[in-house]
């Protein structure tokens, strides 16, 4: 059944005001049409998890979706600083709520297993786990040393990027695929968005490239180019200057609504976001194909 | 070869080109980008062909065709051995014990090697806020052996860490023996002076001083009362070619080498 | 570093009486020609860990090797029962330990993990969880209901049949991959057997489908059609007349003995094993392919 | 549409096109091969033409060219829609909840629909050895619906089963209800007399009979005094649609359906 639908659409009809969002994407495939989106339609007061809140949760706590982030890592990968983030949690306007990678990777995976909690190694340090009460301790029912576990994490909905889909939402990504498959499962709603929708043929060629099964997605929406900056494996590149920029345009709160104003309220959707990005940009980030060697299922 | 006089470099070649040299061939590396990124595909077209470079974004055996630029740049991944998921890379590579050497950094390290990547001041009211864990917490903890770059500056080296991100020896050898944590911990701290090392009781004393370098070079630059090794000996000089491969293979535009 | 070796030097080199094997494959890829070198080697007092023993551990037990065999699912797939094995165990002749599925591959999963055990929810019943001390419960410490917890399995030696891998170790695999991830990770050593050797270059087209990296495998050998009578997705089907056969010969002691002798100890290897199944088989098992569609990763 | 005394069908035909009638459009159903197979591509084939199978092997959206003949057949791979681990299947698919039905099977079903297919006898000391759980004891516990189809035999249907592989309503609906699982339990029995369901207290009584078939062949063939509901109804007759299709398309062979 096919839920090929707008993004604005999919936004409006499955987020709530309060909700606590996980778009998904390690360094990768992050959904940032779909995070313009959540800016455009003016959301408050949500939760933003994400292992690395990256540019686009820096760019909506700048206006002002979030009550909360949740975090393993809060930086500008291979920049430094997210400053409107750490800006607001230094002046205490912002609650937040933080993790390992592995942690935070742990609570994904527990809440796609439809599990209450999951254990991890001990690390020594106990300096994280004492400022956040949900990381836990517990005895090894076998005699050893004993574990950390945290709760499941399960958002509202996740928001997934991925290379090609059908229109029922059936998935194929590749490249870093971080987590996800966890978001996606952990999630209570699903999101996709996708370079291209194919048809179930496509699909249905190497199902054991399928990560995500329509079973779990709740609307899927056709946007091509929507992880600029960040990037799609195969599709296009990571536009690092912008990465490199944002660093410049988020220390002045003028230059961040200034940015906000032309790229996001002043546009209506991704297309004419891209037509604004211009063909030199674009060009810049396309990327000459290399493509995998076929496997054969054979024809039973 | 030149005379170490003629050869000009950055603090940053001295790091990159020690810290390459602490890697044995066949090591599986869990790699950062920048400097670690650069020390590790170093010693990979030196001495340790069969290093297998492992990056927390879920590549293994990546071969990358540019310097990357971020954790996940896409050049990592094509024509990688594998790709797996974060959750994969650290429970079945990082916490089963599949890899053998971690590289840390850190806003601060103390006298045992334990790294504040998380805040400045008060956790609940910071002075400044920095990343935080990502992947360090557990490298530290299950990575056979780590290794930190770090230029050395006081503020660096403090006796204490303001916030415990990641373990060293935490209050002393014994106290991280006692956790029996698969990884032996930090088992040097590669500086723009020299080298330090834990001692018997975790302690960080300096070792190595790099050629021109001295003992109140370190002292000076350094937060505890650094003590040294009975013998402190002298890092090999840079060679042409490392520093070669770093400046025209590696980095020819010098993102991470000045 | 090549780990090409033939697949009686890797069983001799790698496995020693007394240890915990398991040759992994969940109805595919079953590992039968790994299987029978290890009777004729003579293996004994074996612990045989599979989620269905399949005819392979029949096999097996039949020949003398093991003391033990750990299961989730002991019967003949499709067919009925595994004779040997529960003949023996209904003689008390033999040790056994039994799991659900979940409880089973959820063992692997901790001991792929490294964690020294996993929970899983509860399910009402608590039969089996009475007559295998190894399955506890413990509570929740989010407060919810308590969960049921496994230790660790970690395998001496992991057996695992893959459709290609270069001459290191990293596999590809498709199909139905089962348990072959968590039991290759869980295991001390892991053997491999593969379809096809191929080079580096063909694993490096596409890593997102490498299952199996060097760096956890011992031994590689080429071991074309190993799996008769299972199968290998794309290269050869089920063989369900042996299926049905072996349900009669494993009915008569003698008759398994006669088999043994015929197909396991008076043959070399494989490809006598091959050669002797002769032309006709090998054709009703051939099958049509069926290409998987290429993906783009991008030349960056 | 011929009446029904002129239909020849099998008992197994009588019990697969009945359990295929309890499947809805667009169920996401834990298959097990054989009959419930054949019952959930009737269905497909029929009135719910967006039935989800998923095998506990790891494929979804199978759509088989030929009659599997394993739970592992390869025709339920090639061109399904996807395919992932077994402990992924578990987790995400059956205990995350996104299964809502699952056939079950058994040597033995009791008064609560509880399921034995571990043992007769003594466990340490077994009479007869079955193969065990597999995937039953977390389809029974968490598919939102369970059906069994099983022949109407007195020692299938003792009061008590040996062993409890998998729940129905344990001793009593309470008792389940209590623990809070997800799944909703054992709503129906087909079997080849008629259909069994559980009443409030989670006792399996009779609540419709196949035409021809009478109260009295359903107690004479249950091992507990069997109830009936107020009024048992009778289950709508055998089509030639629903037995061409089984005959034809499914099962050429009639492997399954004699």
């Amino acid at each position: 059944m096919t839920k090929l639908t707008s993004l604005s659409d999919a936004i409006s009809t499955h987020i709530e005001d309060g909700d606590l969002i996980y778009a998904a994407g390690f360094t990768h495939l992050i959904p940032f049409a779909a995070g313009h989106e959540i800016i455009r339609q003016n959301f408050r007061n949500l939760v933003l998890a994400r292992a690395t809140p990256d540019l686009i949760y820096d760019q909506m706590v700048a206006a002002g979706c979030a009550r909360k982030v949740i975090w393993s890592y809060m930086g500008n990968p291979g920049v430094g600083s997210l400053r409107i983030i750490r800006g607001a949690v230094e002046r205490g306007d912002l609650e937040w709520e933080e993790y390992s990678h592995y942690g935070m990777i742990t609570r994904l995976q527990a809440g796609a297993s439809g599990l209450p909690f999951l254990p991890m190694n001990q690390v020594g340090v106990q300096d994280l786990e004492q400022v956040n009460p949900l990381i836990k301790r517990i005895p090894d029912p076998y005699g050893g040393k004993d574990v950390i576990v945290v709760p499941a994490l399960n958002p509202d909905v996740a928001i997934v990027h991925v290379q090609r889909a059908d229109e029922n939402g059936n998935a194929h990504l590749w490249g870093i695929i971080g987590e996800q498959k966890e978001a996606a499962f952990a999630a209570k709603k699903v999101i996709l968005t996708a370079e291209e929708i194919v048809d179930e043929s496509v699909i249905r060629s190497d199902p054991n490239r399928t990560i995500i099964p329509d079973i779990i997605v709740d609307a899927v929406c056709h946007v091509p180019f929507a992880c600029h900056p960040s990037y799609a494996q195969g599709y296009y590149d990571r536009d690092n200057e912008f990465y490199l920029e944002w660093d410049k345009v988020s220390a002045s709160a003028d230059a961040v609504n200034a940015w906000l104003e032309k790229w996001v309220f002043r546009i209506n959707d991704r297309s004419e976001y891209e037509r604004n990005l211009g063909e030199a940009t674009i060009n810049r980030l396309k990327v000459k194909p290399l493509m995998s060697k076929s496997i054969n299922y054979g024809d039973y | 070869m030149k005379p170490l006089s003629e050869l000009n470099y950055s603090p940053a070649e001295l790091m990159i080109i020690n810290a390459s040299r602490l890697l044995r061939d066949g090591d599986v590396v869990f790699v950062g980008v920048g400097q670690p990124n650069l020390a590790c595909n170093l010693a990979k077209r030196t001495h340790a062909p069969n290093l297998v470079m492992i990056y927390e974004a879920g590549v293994i055996g990546a071969e990358p065709g540019r310097l990357p630029l971020s954790i996940g740049d896409p050049t990592l991944v094509s024509g990688a051995l594998s790709v797996v998921s974060m959750y994969d890379i650290f429970t079945n590579y990082l916490q089963r014990g599949n890899v053998d050497v971690g590289f840390m950094g850190g806003a601060q390290i103390d006298k045992y090697g334990n790294i504040n990547a998380t805040v400045i001041g008060d956790y609940a009211h910071p002075k400044v806020r920095l990343p935080g864990s990502g992947g360090s917490q557990e490298i530290a903890a299950w990575a056979s052996r780590c290794y930190i770059m770090a230029p050395h500056q006081k503020r660096r080296f403090p006796q204490k860490v303001d916030f415990m991100t990641s373990a060293g020896f935490l209050n002393g050898r014994k106290e991280r023996t006692d956790i029996e944590m698969r990884g032996e911990g930090i088992l040097a701290v590669v500086t723009d002076i020299g080298i330090l090392e834990p001692d018997k009781s975790g302690e960080m004393i300096l070792t190595q001083l790099h050629p021109g370098k001295t003992y109140q070079d370190a002292k000076d630059n350094t937060g505890w009362k650094l003590k040294s090794s009975e013998k402190v000996s002298s890092t090999n000089q840079l060679t042409d070619k490392e520093l070669d491969i770093l400046r025209r293979e590696l980095d020819p535009t010098g993102t991470y080498l000045n």
